[in-house]
């Protein structure tokens, strides 16, 4: 059983998409460890480490993800988990943007995926299965 | 141990001494309390939250405003500008950006230095605290029309002192509604606290003879909450701010989809917000009601968002609420631009100003829908009030502790968390799970037999699968979800 | 002397004759009656359009069509298909061009060529009997949902025979409404006399077992029409085109602007049509309605154009009228693009998705304004019958002339234009001025009262400004036209 | 007093608009001369020499104005009065076109004056009245 580290950055407190996502990564027999809203990079690393999580899923939804998001995968580096799986999604740019621009930006940040404003999970979990060989 | 009870006024100016301490625009000269009263006293009437508001109920019309706030000073006073003459806005607002509703003023300041240089905004509202009194002032010289802080800050005491100072006559939040839905780990007995200071600020202005607005924040969660949950919590909000001297109130309410329910909603509102205020001694508050568009999830189409601002608009018409908070075609994307921004101030003013001498007839339906949400909050304040023993403010603290009172898909730890609404055939908002809420036998019956008619007529299961079709439909373009599609009709 | 009775099998085919010959494309031997029976008998199911309003009907559905037609063959084929996918248009229309309207095929066929040449459409329309059976028949197979003729011609007979030979299953019109509004000096007797031929045709197609559409126009002038003249016209043309034959009928009604008198009229309309079919004898004929989203002046802003679009949707959904005709927000200024006509077909459905399952709740209200529309509804018809002497066609015939009926704002020489119709102070239209209008003294009064009120309420004269102020009203954002400006709110 | 003659050229049959002009000719004291919808060029020049009108104002609502006012004035010209006050209004061209362009062509074709789709009557009014010298 895969697992799978999941919540939202920042000082962000949108919490619906977060339980959805809660609930449909388990449907599809994850193993989910929801750090809630609020959440830190910090936080976020410190449960993957404790539970040895192949992804972390970040959701951000208010609009200062791009400045939350910075340094993410550095960070994961110096914790000694730099191979994890770094997928971000929700409205993570202020503004609406051409989302092409956007995704380079944070691949370039190191994250393996990023996805556009309204994406329904389950496309998320076919790429996620992809990507941990599932 | 906190108390539902007016500060005293010894008391206000040591916390006050304190708050504005905690950042060095609290330092400006504009906070004095006698120098903001005598600037507050100078500015006319139109330019009064309060005012402008008894006005308009006065006329009977629904008033506009929008959600709006970037990061620097300029472009803060271009977009006002902007959506008072392109958007034809009543009121207008500053949304206020995440790290400042968080207190955090050196992110804020960051962001703002960074917003400056990049020349777009980084920030995802209007850092008000950084600005300081200076600042919203020029906001405030700048436009024609009152002015209000929107926010989602637990502890916005810094805050309320600043903009009210700059002139701006209107505060939105609340101890629970600016809690629950927008924080994980405050304790509402901190919320409530800080939010007793903003009120018995509002109340000593009111003592000097200013009159200005304050508004719970009505929609919560803004996804499935059923109206009595929010009513009732608009309700204790209007009480605990009356308690510290606030004479004008405006409780709002966020869309929910199915008409009959929504103006009902409105309706069970206003009148059992003045029965509460009455019943608890105050008998000289001004109360409005505010209607907020459809606050879950938005379809990305822009003509369908079109589609949802004005059916939004058509509904707080019928409701006649006084005030509407509008939202934009960029609602599913980001923070809009200006132009997207007044272009759903004039949608939704088109339909206010066409449906102006309308209202929703009397019927048999309008009357079980009110007389149920009616019911519903009697059974959570008597709750409240009970495991309060008699003080409002235990009262809350217990009630959310026990879930007695819960709101849906909130992301706080005071809330239980247990209950989970569902929308009936007709796409009214009722509650699948109760958990530990407040609700009699009779009550719960009503719901479930609601909700089984829907999940005979759908030929589907009850289960949380039907909570998260429903979440998603309004943004695909449906009110009820129905798993199976809808078998296309082309 | 025109008479409402079925025409003779031979007197249609011996004036089929001269119809075909009266313009080349009239030669096709896919005109041959067996062979066009044969080739409709081929079409699927989800194709034709009186089968598809069948399920609509039984779905309780609202389903939409846009209105739209371009000169040449590719670029039509292409809009069509671009509403159909992009819009998700329930059915399609061709709109025609104006010659061909008034048979000016030369014309038609000048401006099909020099749109050819300059790849824009220079005609307002599809000059469909240009284009023959096989051009017609391309657009048929090159989309995935019935099509429907949509003109305003008072001879339609070729164009009519044209469309149902290249499987369009729809045809609007009728002796009435495709004159008075649409003409100038063309006379009743003759129009119906045209109409009675189109109504024949479908009528022998109902003879071999095909299933096509007839929908008499219901909106008239588009202009402040009050609902019981409409209804009437509506239902007298459902009566003749029953007596051809016909027997999947679709009554229209424009948009009014206030809710409830628009339910009501549409409830009514519905109502009354099957009351009077059965009346006359007809027990078998399928009836749907059909709202037209407002056809009067619009606003130019497109964020308040697509308000205005959204509203229509909402009433039409809320009356549950079985078909919407929708509008753009390119409205004001002329023929819409192709994406201006989607976004305004998604802003609709969205709206009837949204609110599929709502119904407007019965109140005193409502049942007072769909009895008022009846009674005024009955007067009418009795007055047409009684001055027919029994016959129908007679009838409309001298009431027209005599002014019994009277239809606001309309061209024709043959329609006295005496009424003047204004609104109420809810937004209701009533009328100002009868001229003849055969209505009891009752009902006159019922009206002079609702408009005195207004008049009082809005401390002007009851005048012919009122009128002119309310034709203005909506395009400029209200519904009760006021000669001084309402006190600007801000 | 001034004479106008207004109507609506073509095969349009968009009534609603030339009563109201016809109201309001009125009520700013003009002759007004209406010869209703359906107008050909023929139609407003017979009028107008007939009643020794001071102005024509075509309506053209339906889309094919620029084909129906087609030499227009060169039939003033040809009937002895070329020098009319001609007006043109209404949503003269198809679709929804840059207004200044549509002039352009109008006043190519010898229009004194063209006016966009939902001009109030009034301000022709006054336009009307500076060019005949009221
Ligand atoms: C409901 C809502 C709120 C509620 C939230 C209640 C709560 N605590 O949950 C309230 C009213 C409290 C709120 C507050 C604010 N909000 Co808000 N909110 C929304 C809204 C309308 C819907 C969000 C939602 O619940 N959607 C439904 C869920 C199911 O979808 P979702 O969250 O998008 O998540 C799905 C997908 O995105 C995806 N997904 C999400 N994360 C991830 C991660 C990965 C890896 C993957 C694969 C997929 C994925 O899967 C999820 C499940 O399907 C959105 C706009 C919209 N979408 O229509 C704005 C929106 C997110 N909010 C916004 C803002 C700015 C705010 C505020 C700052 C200010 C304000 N406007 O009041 C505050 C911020 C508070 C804070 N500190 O965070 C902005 C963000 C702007 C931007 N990015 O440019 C939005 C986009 C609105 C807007 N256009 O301005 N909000
Ligand atoms: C009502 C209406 C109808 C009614 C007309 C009833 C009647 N007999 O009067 C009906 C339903 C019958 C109809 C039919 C058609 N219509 Co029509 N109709 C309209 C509509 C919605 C309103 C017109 C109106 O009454 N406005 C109110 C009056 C007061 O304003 P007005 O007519 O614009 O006139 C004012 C000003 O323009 C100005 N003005 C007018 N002329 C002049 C001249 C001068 C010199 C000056 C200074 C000013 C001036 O002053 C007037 C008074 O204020 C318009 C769109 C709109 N405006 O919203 C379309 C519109 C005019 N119609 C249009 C079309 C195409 C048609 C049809 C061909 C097809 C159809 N869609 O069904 C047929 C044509 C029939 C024909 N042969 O003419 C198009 C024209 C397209 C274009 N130009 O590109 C329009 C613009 C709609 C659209 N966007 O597609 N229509």
């Amino acid at each position: 059983m895969k697992t799978v580290v999941i919540g939202v950055i920042g000082a962000d407190v949108h919490a619906v998409g977060n339980k959805i996502i809660d609930y449909v990564l388990k449907e599809h027999g994850f193993n989910v460890v929801n750090i809630g809203v609020l959440s830190s990079q910090e936080d976020f690393i410190n449960a993957a480490i404790e539970t040895d999580a192949d992804a972390i899923m970040v959701s951000s939804l208010y609009g200062h993800g791009e400045m939350d998001c910075r340094y993410f995968r550095e960070k994961c580096e110096e914790s000694g988990i730099g191979n994890i799986k770094l997928y971000v999604g929700g409205n993570i740019v202020v503004g609406k943007h051409e989302f092409k621009e956007v995704e380079k930006r944070f691949k370039k940040m190191g994250f393996d995926r990023a996805y556009p404003p309204g994406t329904k999970i389950d496309a998320a979990v076919n790429d996620l299965k992809e990507d941990l060989g599932l | 141990m906190i108390k539902n009870e007016k500060m005293a006024l010894e008391d206000f100016l040591k916390i006050r001494k304190e708050v504005l301490n905690t950042w060095h625009t609290g330092k400006h000269a504009g906070l004095d309390l006698d120098t903001a009263v005598a600037f507050l006293k100078s500015i006319p009437d139109e330019k009064n939250f309060a005012k402008k508001l008894k006005k308009a109920k006065a006329l009977g019309i629904t008033m506009i405003q929008p959600r709006a706030g970037v990061a620097t000073l300029d472009q803060h006073i271009e977009l006002m500008q902007f959506l008072e003459k392109e958007g034809k806005a009543d009121f207008l607002p500053a949304t206020i950006d995440s790290y400042t509703r968080h207190n955090r003023y050196q992110n804020a300041e960051d962001g703002l230095k960074e917003s400056e240089q990049q020349k777009r905004s980084l920030l995802n509202g209007f850092p008000a605290v950084n600005h300081g009194v200076d600042g919203c002032r020029k906001v405030f010289d700048s436009v024609n029309v009152p002015l209000q802080a929107r926010h989602g800050t637990p502890d916005a005491r810094l805050i309320s002192e600043i903009i009210h100072a700059a002139g701006w006559t209107s505060n939105e939040g609340g101890g629970i509604s600016y809690n629950i839905p927008y924080a994980k780990s405050i304790s509402l007995e901190d919320t409530l606290k800080y939010w007793q200071y903003c009120d018995r600020l509002v109340g000593y202005y009111e003592e000097q003879g200013i009159e200005i607005n304050r508004e719970p924040f009505g929609p919560l969660t803004g996804t499935l909450v059923p109206p009595s949950i929010s009513n009732t919590v608009a309700i204790v909000e209007a009480l605990l701010a009356a308690t510290q001297g606030v004479k004008n109130i405006t409780v709002g309410y966020g869309q929910g989809g199915n008409m009959v329910q929504d103006v009902a909603a409105l309706r069970a509102l206003e009148k059992q917000t003045n029965h509460y205020l009455k019943l608890f001694g105050f008998e000289d508050i001004f109360v409005t009601t505010v209607f907020h568009q459809w606050m879950g999830g938005f379809p990305t189409d822009e003509a369908e968002a079109t589609a949802l601002i004005a059916y939004a608009s058509t509904v707080a018409s019928l409701g006649k609420a006084t005030k509407m908070i509008t939202k934009t075609t960029h609602e599913s994307f980001g923070i809009p631009t200006k132009e997207a921004n007044a272009e759903g101030l004039r949608t939704s003013k088109f339909i206010t100003k066409l449906m102006q001498d309308q209202v929703m007839t009397e019927s048999e339906e309008l009357r079980i829908e009110i007389a149920q949400i009616e019911e519903e909050v009697d059974e959570l304040m008597h709750a409240i009030v009970r495991v309060g023993k008699g003080d409002l403010a235990q009262g809350i603290i217990h009630a959310f502790k026990q879930g007695l009172i819960d709101i849906p898909f909130a992301p706080s730890e005071m809330n239980k968390g247990l209950i989970l609404p569902a929308r009936d055939i007709e796409g009214k908002i009722r509650i699948l799970e109760f958990g530990q809420l407040a609700f009699s036998d009779d009550v719960k019956m009503f719901h479930q037999e609601k909700l089984a008619l829907r999940a005979k007529k759908q030929h589907r299961e009850l289960s949380i699968q039907m909570v998260i079709d429903d979440i998603y439909a309004v943004s695909s373009g449906k009110l009820v979800g129905d798993k199976e599609e809808v078998p296309n009709e082309n």
